[in-house]
């Protein structure tokens, strides 16, 4: 991953041209294997973006924001010229975005970079039992590790990918208009890209059930999901609605499923893997749990993938007569 | 331990329709047992949390005086899930009551002192516990002028009618009603607070001047107010803010190092200009 | 007041006593995450860890706590007789941040019952860190890592064996109830103590922290919170993480007229939260709420109780999706000040 | 199974039954006024078309503690915006699919086709479904209980 200064170059290119009013990329943090999502406006602050497997954050989930009108504004809405760095995840999502109307297109300007993929700070974190993660490096395809106690660990970079980037068919963005290195070919089938989905459903219906329960009682109600979500874009979630109330805002277990079965739900046919929910929960939840068994349905049952190009119509905004009808009772 | 978030539990005695909107009620709530009217002892200025059951609660206004012994007056609009299901409600149904919560109007400060009270539209509530508490007989004699300045869309939502007209009879105060728009049977002013404020004009001089109503009203009334000489220490005003506990703990209706729920509601406008534009 | 000292399988042992009077709170590694649950067996107890994921407040302040419950028209309290708790294992920064809870729940002649209630039933047996971890910086807030403030107990970790320190009287009386005998802690492992005291302190950064609250107060409309707020998603995985963050919501479950009334976390981060029925916002945009998050412990705290409501543990730092770091807004912050 | 159901002497399935106001529903009435007997066990929810649904009906029904959930629109080619269930079909092997991946059983929600013409399809459509969820027992799972939280 030797783009980070193409990245910069391309960054400070388009705010000194003033093609963009501001670029949006990834910055250090003082963590190891975690990076910030970082916003500079001059081509002097364009050496704070750094590019590496640990930019996980999906930047798109920032558009909406920027872009839409502000609520209150009156006149006619002028939306700030701004440009992302997208790899394979962030540029089908701003597709998405676009496709829904969200975001204008021409606001944007699209630095597409190829990804290898990123590494999961929470399965690295697991690796070092209940001592802390301090440092990191990332070197020669490696992700080497020191924990509070002293503990040093290396892992292969593959091994410590997050599991969306292992299974991720689309590593260069979709959409763009720089593009900055060459994807490697992924070759991931079917099979390989649902193994999860395949394990946890040959589970016996109740121990699937207990999974999933304990899965989601670790859920604090933050919403962190939610708001890393580019597809979350609900002016009202359905979380908050008072009328009708479905649900409280207490961790009444039942609520908490409801709540992560109903975005799962609202995610269908939209969802990209791109593992940003999964990352920013704070409490690890697997919330690909979910949006996995969806996104294998969706592809299996309706062909095709989800926010790929622009043009093509989103699977659950289309049907066809012959839809599978297998799962409906029929009386006979 | 008292526990602050028990509800007293009150009686809905009477429900009265105020405006043609039929969007604004006033409850009159009796204490289920009288015991805790006894310790209930609002001063006009305070709110209270009402209390409906699996609905939630909402901070309302007390309109009612502390001199008006027996009840409790609350007007209420309809805006959400607890206020929707009041707007239900029928006379007799059990509900609840939290506090008084908040600092009052200055009534001590009052004493000796000529007091203004202008306000606009529903905001009224608890400006009508403060009239109510300063003309009743036995605090009359305390206090100097008392010119109230009112104003509402149209005459069909004023709020308490029946007081307003008795207020405009009575000699020992000066009562000035005014809607934006009149309708044929309307023969008091015309035009919006401040215009009437502006004209009236009140003198400031060993006077009080106590402000609510919506937003946009302040706005065009804080300098009329100025004209007329009221000096920002002298000037009182309430704030609304959304509150969950009212004890000055959820942290909900916090602006600056102040919590409107036990800092305010009711601030001078010099109190105001040291917080943060939050509210 | 005596220090003593226990091997770790005597702690284990002094811990299992407890566990069999009081209810005992203290970390066990989950199968993804070390968390504060209750014990029953002491042998779950994790004694090495890093500081959970999700801070102690909710011993004492939990998520979801109800208040009161109903059947119709009546209420009735639902306070329960809070149990003697003993809470093992926090670590210092949180101990710390009870103190700061203590402040508002118990402010101005106002106390929160159902707090207090659990509070004055609670021992704090917090425990010294060694180390710091990658986001800490209790020292630049007045915290260290073997700060004894909010603790009834200090637990030192020398290794093989740990020391406790009793740090109040109620500390004191719980040692002398359930180790009774137990070994004085030598001068060489009081020094050693001291070791670990100062090489913890070695790894931290240096945060700048605003005092000059009037030159804080004049950021309010600065454009900094834009700044931050630019990469801010607006979720609470830093309100709900923090030990000091105490916002709350009351909300009603209810079932065909039977239910309760229930206090939950809530957060400055959410729109939602100052909303009005009115459709009014006072903090409408993400960089007003940023700036509540961090005014609110930096300035209104501050003013209202002496102190900064931040005791440095990094929750937020580590868990923020974005990477938003509050050390670097304090840096960032104090230097606006300085330049006035 | 019905181990479930024994143990609660007098027990009787409760479902929510969505169906669409110009087919299902129809289709429900004509059962009714040609004395097509059905048993009482499901109450009816009409919604104008079975692209109204929203998955969170589903789950909240479920939450409530109602033991089964029928959903019925009219069917292929008939809706009467055309397309509302086609686009609806789609949503609901979705939802069924990511429910019993979760652990709900099966057979606690159904979906359905039933013409305004089809009464007897109905009642036997109904038959169908209060016997799978009889079978499966009173609903244990996603039901709200209102325990204290904590």
């Amino acid at each position: 991953m030797s783009y980070q200064e193409d990245v910069r170059r391309e960054a400070a290119k388009l705010l000194d041209e003033k093609t963009v009013h501001l670029f949006i990329g990834y910055a250090d943090s003082d963590l190891p294997l975690k990076t910030a999502a970082h916003a500079i406006r001059s081509s002097a602050d364009a050496d704070q973006l750094v590019w590496n497997p640990a930019c996980t954050a999906n930047l798109a989930a920032l558009l909406p924001d920027l872009l839409k009108r502000p609520e209150g504004f009156r006149g006619e809405w002028e939306p700030p010229k701004v440009g992302i760095l997208a790899k394979g995840c962030v540029s089908r999502s701003i597709v998405g975005l676009i496709k829904a109307n969200q975001i204008p297109r021409d606001a944007l300007t699209i630095v597409g970079i190829a990804c290898d993929g990123m590494v999961s700070r929470h399965w690295v974190v697991d690796q070092l039992g209940t001592a802390e993660l301090v440092d990191a490096t990332i070197d020669g395809g490696k992700v080497s590790v020191r924990a509070s106690d002293g503990t040093e660990k290396t892992f292969d970079l593959d091994e410590a990918l997050a599991p969306n980037c292992r299974v991720c068919t689309h590593r260069a963005a979709v959409i763009h208009d720089v593009a900055i290195g060459e994807a490697a070919e992924m070759d991931v089938d079917e099979a390989a890209r649902y193994e999860s989905v395949r394990a946890f459903a040959e589970k016996a219906l109740d121990d699937r059930w207990a999974a999933f329960e304990e899965e989601i009682s670790r859920c604090i109600r933050c919403y962190a999901c939610r708001e890393a979500c580019p597809n979350c874009y609900c002016n009202e979630c359905f979380a908050e609605e008072t009328e009708p109330k479905w649900i409280g805002v207490t961790t009444d277990l039942s609520d908490l499923m409801l709540f992560h079965l109903g975005r799962a739900f609202h995610q269908a046919g939209r969802c990209v893997d791109c593992g940003a929910c999964v990352a920013a929960c704070p409490q690890a939840i697997d919330l690909r749990l979910l949006n996995q068994k969806i996104n294998h349905d969706v592809q299996t049952l309706y062909g095709g993938e989800v926010s790929v190009s622009l043009e093509q119509p989103e699977p659950l905004l289309q049907f066809r007569m012959e839809d599978d009808e297998g799962f409906m009772t029929d009386p006979g | 331990m008292n526990n602050p978030y028990m509800p007293y539990p009150v009686r809905i005695d009477e429900i009265i329709i105020e405006n043609e909107a039929r969007d604004l009620k006033t409850f009159r709530l009796v204490f289920v047992d009288p015991e805790h009217e006894k310790v209930f002892n609002h001063i006009p200025g305070q709110f209270a949390e009402i209390s409906v059951l699996g609905k939630g609660e909402s901070p309302i206004g007390i309109a009612s005086s502390p001199t008006e012994a027996g009840s409790l007056l609350f007007t209420i609009k309809r805006t959400g899930v607890v206020t929707d299901e009041l707007h239900n409600a029928r006379e007799g149904r059990v509900i609840g009551v939290r506090g008084p919560l908040g600092k009052a109007f200055p009534i001590e400060r009052m004493k000796g002192k000529n007091v203004v009270i202008v306000g606009g539209g529903f905001a009224f509530t608890t400006l009508r516990a403060l009239i109510q508490y300063l003309t009743h007989e036995e605090n009359r004699s305390d206090y100097g002028d008392i010119t109230v300045v009112y104003g509402a869309r149209s005459p069909g939502e004023l709020l308490y009618k029946a007081e307003l007209a008795a207020w405009q009879a009575r000699d020992d105060m000066t009562t000035h009603i005014t809607v934006d728009k009149g309708d044929d049977d309307w023969t008091g002013y015309e035009g919006f607070v401040p215009a009437i404020l502006d004209q009236v004009a009140p003198s400031s001089t060993d006077a009080l001047m106590v402000l609510c109503g919506p937003p946009i009203m302040i706005k065009f009334t804080l300098p009329v107010i100025e004209k007329l000489g009221f000096a920002p220490a002298d000037t009182i005003l309430s704030l609304e803010m959304r509150m969950k506990c009212g004890i000055g703990k959820c942290g909900r209706c916090n602006i600056g190092s102040k919590y409107v729920c036990k800092d305010g509601p009711v601030f001078t406008l010099e109190e105001l200009s040291d917080l943060p534009d939050e509210f | 007041m005596t220090v003593l000292k226990a091997s770790k399988s005597d702690l284990r042992k002094l811990l299992g006593a407890i566990a069999g009077e009081k209810r005992l709170i203290a970390p066990i590694a989950d199968r993804t995450a070390v968390r504060f649950a209750e014990i029953a067996d002491s042998a779950e107890i994790c004694l090495e860890y890093r500081n959970p994921r999700m801070s102690a407040r909710s011993a004492l302040f939990p998520q979801s706590e109800v208040l009161l419950t109903f059947d119709g028209e009546t209420a009735t309290d639902a306070r329960p007789e809070y149990r003697e708790t003993v809470l093992f294992g926090v670590r210092p920064c949180d101990a710390r941040a009870f103190t700061m809870l203590d402040r508002v729940f118990r402010w101005e002649g106002t106390d929160d019952p159902y707090y207090v209630g659990r509070r004055e039933a609670a021992t704090v047996v917090s425990l010294a860190c060694n180390e710091s971890g990658a986001a800490c910086f209790c020292t630049s807030v007045g915290g260290a890592p073997h700060d004894e403030t909010g603790s009834d107990v200090l637990a030192i970790d020398l290794g093989d064996d740990v020391l406790l320190r009793p740090v109040s009287e109620r500390g004191e009386t719980l040692l002398a109830t359930f180790a009774p005998g137990m070994t004085e802690a030598s001068e060489a492992d009081l020094d050693r103590a001291a070791k670990f005291a100062e090489a913890a302190k070695a790894g931290q950064p240096d945060v700048a922290i605003p005092t000059d609250l009037e030159g804080l107060k004049k950021l309010f409309d600065s454009e900094v919170w834009e700044e931050f707020a630019m990469t801010c998603l607006g979720c609470g995985a830093c309100t709900y993480s923090c030990p000091t963050c105490h916002c709350f919501d009351i909300t009603d479950e209810e079932k065909r007229g039977v239910g309760y009334r229930v206090r939950s976390w809530d957060t400055c981060a959410f729109p939602l939260f100052t909303l009005h029925g009115s459709g009014h916002n006072p903090r409408p945009a993400k960089n007003a709420r940023v700036r509540q998050r961090v005014l609110h412990k930096f300035l209104y705290c501050p003013e209202n109780f002496e102190q900064v409501f931040c005791v440095g543990c990094g929750r937020c730092v580590t868990n923020c999706p974005t990477g938003i770091d509050i050390r670097k807004i304090l840096g960032r912050v104090s230097q606006l000040v300085a330049s006035g | 199974m019905t181990d479930k159901a024994t143990i609660q002497a007098g027990w009787e399935p409760r479902i929510a039954a969505f169906l669409c106001n110009w087919c299902s529903y129809a289709g429900a009435d004509l059962a009714g006024v040609s004395r097509i007997q059905y048993p009482p066990n499901v109450r009816v929810i009409r919604v104008p078309c079975s692209g109204r649904i929203n998955p969170l009906f589903v789950v909240k029904a479920l939450q409530s503690g109602l033991d089964g959930v029928l959903v019925s629109g009219c069917h292929p080619g008939d809706c009467h915006y055309i397309s509302g269930n086609l686009y609806a079909r789609r949503k609901f092997a979705l939802m069924k699919n990511l429910l019993e991946y979760v652990g709900i059983e099966p057979n606690r929600v159904h979906f359905s086709w039933v013409s305004a013409a089809e009464g007897i399809r109905f009642a036997q459509l109904l038959d169908g479904v209060i016997e799978s969820v009889r079978e499966l027992g009173p609903t244990t799972k996603m039901i709200k209980k209102l325990e204290a939280v904590q």
